[in-house]
């Protein structure tokens, strides 16, 4: 089964992206939304999170092919992928 | 599936427990059975029974409670990052002679065993982060 | 109480932590209390001034409207630094309260004048 | 020279409590006067009575009590930080119908008026941060 | 207790908070447990490793030394980031503890094949 | 008077250092000290509080021209700047 990452601060982005494995899939919440504002150099489809998004302002500042996921959304990516990986700062 | 999440972060300082707790709330409304929360590092102070939360802000430590009640989800905090972070129940209150007890019932401390056991035990194991 | 020149240094992007928050709360006590009060946003602290922030999203107050309000507590120097904007991609139109736009020379003179600086 | 300083964050998770305490400590052996102490942030966890440190690590919060104690410097919590994270004093506990106050009593819960205050009464004014 | 696969994912530099003596006190209890557990140094992570820690002088355990510990809990698989280790200057003399140097595609390998990850 | 600028972390350097006057100094304490393992392109005199070089083994790792303090020291330089200026992330 191929690994969710889930990237809390933009400035984790560095050390998570080259471990993305065919399949992965990776998601941007809390301070890690805002890495949605600037290309993503990945080969995973990216997800951000709505509420995260929302509270910041960004929800029109994002560039790229990002999905826009609720909780419903993550719960469903954690669903399908194993094991789930958490990169901070 | 059975999941247990971590939540490393306290609240005010990071975003981890209230993430955690829509995951949470999401999760069981899903159908998922969330085995075990466990509280670990600065996340045990949303543990802490004496808080008071701004009128203006969500009260998580309040939430955390009301999923236990609703759910009886299992809310554990590690008793060693608990301990040296002033989050006692009443059994370190009595062992440490403190005035009080500042854990509120519905977490009960534990083990780093319980961490393990946590992982060893579910289908998926989520951390969220400080 | 003596009137001194503080700087507020705000770093850090709001939300992920209440700071953001408590640190404009003092801001405004700074100004109440008639202290010659400056506020520069830098780093991710630029974040703070984005429009269209929404806190209730995730449970929390928000920081932009806590910033639109300074003037009423008598904080008018508001400063951002420009090569932060330049580096997050943040142009003046998205800026939710007017703040002057300083580079990296005018910054120091800003620090230079100070008494104080509160790190936020 | 009056010096007064700010600590952003809490024992263990960061070393801004223990910097400021060393700090405050060769300040006074200097000779100078260190007016006040503002606990700000996750800083106020500081004050917290019911903290059980590990043997082999430093006492941050003992450390600042027992500087208080020999030197009769000002220990300040910010009172609306304090409050959210469960950090009450007797006053509070009172008014808030706690169990218990959580803050030592040689700790004092102050409004941001003596943040300002230490600012415009000091020669310098030293942040530790998180 | 299963057993499953476990990677404990180290990103921090230690001293600066608990968080890194506080994790490596759940790799022990991984290991007693029997399961089958790795650790990863990783980014400021690599600095756990470095050679001639003296925690003493911040008032805190040696984290070096509990890692040279951590063969008496059966954690055998200690790996750490070649890129990491580049980026911050750091030479396999300089570690504590005998780490194997994994480059990024055998880092992929390594997460590919765990149950969960414990992020430190 | 010229500023002490106290940096805390390595990461926030790169945001204090073109703030740097003429007669400012710069202090590395907690992990900023890790700064000290690399060039600093600072036009000011550089410091690092040497418990906290010591506790992360970095006694031997420092390359440039830095002074190494004791609490004594970085009292005396608090005495000698104004204002006092943290930077951290």
């Amino acid at each position: 089964m191929a690994a969710l990452h889930i990237v809390n601060k933009a400035d984790a982005l560095p050390d998570c992206l080259p471990l993305l494995a065919d399949g992965d899939a990776l998601l941007l919440i809390e301070d890690g939304v805002y890495a949605a504002c600037a290309d993503i150099d990945a080969n995973a489809p990216c997800h951000a999170l709505a509420d995260d998004l929302e509270a910041r302002g960004l929800m029109n500042r994002i560039v790229n092919a990002i999905e826009i996921l609720s909780y419903d959304g993550f719960v469903e990516l954690v669903e399908r992928h194993r094991p789930v990986v958490t990169w901070s700062r | 599936m059975v999941i247990s999440i971590a939540v490393h972060g306290a609240p005010y300082a990071s975003q981890a427990s209230r993430s955690a707790l829509r995951f949470a709330e999401c999760a069981l409304a899903r159908g998922h059975a969330v085995h075990r929360i466990f509280f670990y590092h600065e996340g045990v102070l949303a543990a802490g029974s004496h808080g008071v939360a701004p009128q203006d802000e969500e009260d998580v430590h309040a939430g955390w409670v009301s999923l236990q009640e609703s759910h009886g989800v299992e809310l554990a905090a590690c008793i060693a990052n608990s301990l040296k972070r002033g989050m006692l129940d009443a059994g370190e209150r009595d062992r440490y002679e403190k005035p009080s007890a500042t854990v509120h019932p519905r977490f009960t401390l534990v083990g780093l065993g319980q961490l393990v056991d946590a992982i060893a035990t579910s289908d998926r194991f989520v951390t969220f982060a400080a | 109480m003596r009137r001194k020149r503080i700087l507020f240094l705000l770093t850090r992007a709001p939300y992920a932590s209440a700071r953001a928050v408590e640190t404009l709360e003092s801001v405004q006590v700074a100004g109440v209390f008639e202290q010659e009060v400056s506020v520069l946003f830098k780093g991710a602290g630029v974040y703070q001034l984005l429009e269209g922030q929404e806190g209730s999203a995730v449970g929390q107050r928000t920081v932009g409207k806590i910033l639109s309000a300074l003037p009423e507590y008598d904080v008018e120097r508001i400063f951002v630094c420009g090569p932060s904007m330049q580096r997050f991609g943040i142009e003046e139109a998205d800026l939710c309260v007017a703040a002057q736009r300083l580079d990296q020379a005018e910054q120091r003179d800003l620090l230079a004048g100070q008494d104080a600086v509160v790190t936020g």
